[in-house]
């Protein structure tokens, strides 16, 4: 089974916690996990957030994770601020991830 | 859908009976319009959805979500691009549904032929026949 | 009069347009303000944030912008990613904002 | 307060007259407790505060801001640093208040002394009375 999990919200709300344990709990069971940041999701894998650390724990496992560069341009997210293996992408990304999920989810605000 | 036509793409991650994958995708906008960006995004977002074909969007306002279908044409919306982004919906034939119940309540109404409109037990049931729900 | 505003959400939340007008009318008008950001609030102030140099416009005129250090250290953002002028403090500097002010606001989630 | 030896700080900002600026501040936690770090933040505000001797604070949990007063024993709340904020509040002798009727409706209670309970009214009266009222 492939999860995708869209994430909008900071690491200030609890949906990031939330997120880290379902995709891990996925990955566990043998599925397939993607994830895309948007809005304010995008500080969940900037380098410098102490949070990031269990994100990128998260690829380690095989997680995917992309990120809609348009609003972490506004943010003033560059690339180079994010972990390294997040794809930098845009709603093409989170398009193609909707149709391939086999299970969506959305964690918002 | 195996004698049609439609492609297989093996190598492209799990996507792999493309012609299997039609999706119906239902957008909700619930909150209220301009306290936050949020609604701007959901639109933008439907618009982004409709780059893979194989996505058919809907985008839902219900309950406070109908006062930004209400006000499209104000100038705080203008700001937002919500025109824009409802126009280009338009086009790219994404249906636009705004609760009946929840304008009438509301005392709102429609003004943009974009938008039809529809009672809230039809609305649950798009949701609820929907492959994915993205709530904003 | 002195005007103090707690701003506690991300350049997401309208909050931010609200308080940069708030400061505006209040500097135009003649009186003083200050700014304390904590929590996601402190990213309106990162210098790579499009929406700070609005910020950086109230302090030219005249207004005083104070960070909580200890969210901005959790989110990553160090004093250096900030605008120049922006006091990188602590919740002691709230406290004296809040003893000084003629009016105290906070606008949050 | 002229004549009762309180200091003037001329260079301090606007903090002029210091002995006339003793502020009352409402801290109002009215949100669920475990959803964002908000309450959490709210309680190290408090202590925060408490800082300026001239500050007087008061904690008050209305709505569903009683979960938070309720569920300070909880894991969750332990992982949030709650109950080690609640005590520093205490020692700094700034007072915690739930709200009766939030806790009735809700069918909670407290089970931590350093809160104590009290009826809406008398909250709203502290609410309009306070100099600072920071909602969170």
């Amino acid at each position: 089974m492939k999860l995708c999990i869209l994430l909008t919200t900071s690491p200030e709300d609890q949906n990031s916690i939330v997120v880290i344990k379902l995709v891990q709990a996925a990955l566990e069971g043998g599925h397939t996990a993607g994830l895309f940041l948007m809005d304010d999701g995008v500080y969940n894998v900037v380098k410098k957030n102490k949070i990031s650390i269990r994100f990128a724990g998260l690829m380690t496992k095989g997680a995917s994770i992309a990120l809609c560069g348009h609003t972490a341009e506004e943010r003033g997210v560059g690339a180079e601020d994010c972990l390294s293996g997040v794809k930098y992408a845009g709603q093409y990304e989170l398009a193609c991830m909707v149709n391939e999920a086999d299970r969506f989810l959305t964690f918002g605000g | 859908m195996g004698d049609n036509g439609k492609f297989r793409i093996v190598d492209f991650g799990l996507r792999i009976e493309r012609g299997d994958r039609m999706k119906n995708v239902a957008i909700i906008i619930r909150a209220l319009p301009f306290n936050t960006i949020r609604n701007s995004e959901a639109l933008r977002c439907a618009v982004g959805l409709t780059i893979e074909e194989e996505n058919k969007i809907k985008v839902l306002f219900i309950d406070d979500g109908v006062f930004s279908a209400a006000s499209l044409s104000c100038p705080a919306a203008q700001e937002r691009d919500l025109p824009k982004h409802v126009e280009t919906l338009k086009m790219m034939e994404v249906e636009l549904i705004a609760e009946e119940e929840a304008l009438v309540s509301r005392k709102l109404k429609i003004s943009r032929e974009e938008i039809t409109i529809k009672p809230r037990q039809v609305i649950n049931e798009m949701i609820s026949s929907a492959d994915v729900v993205i709530p904003f």
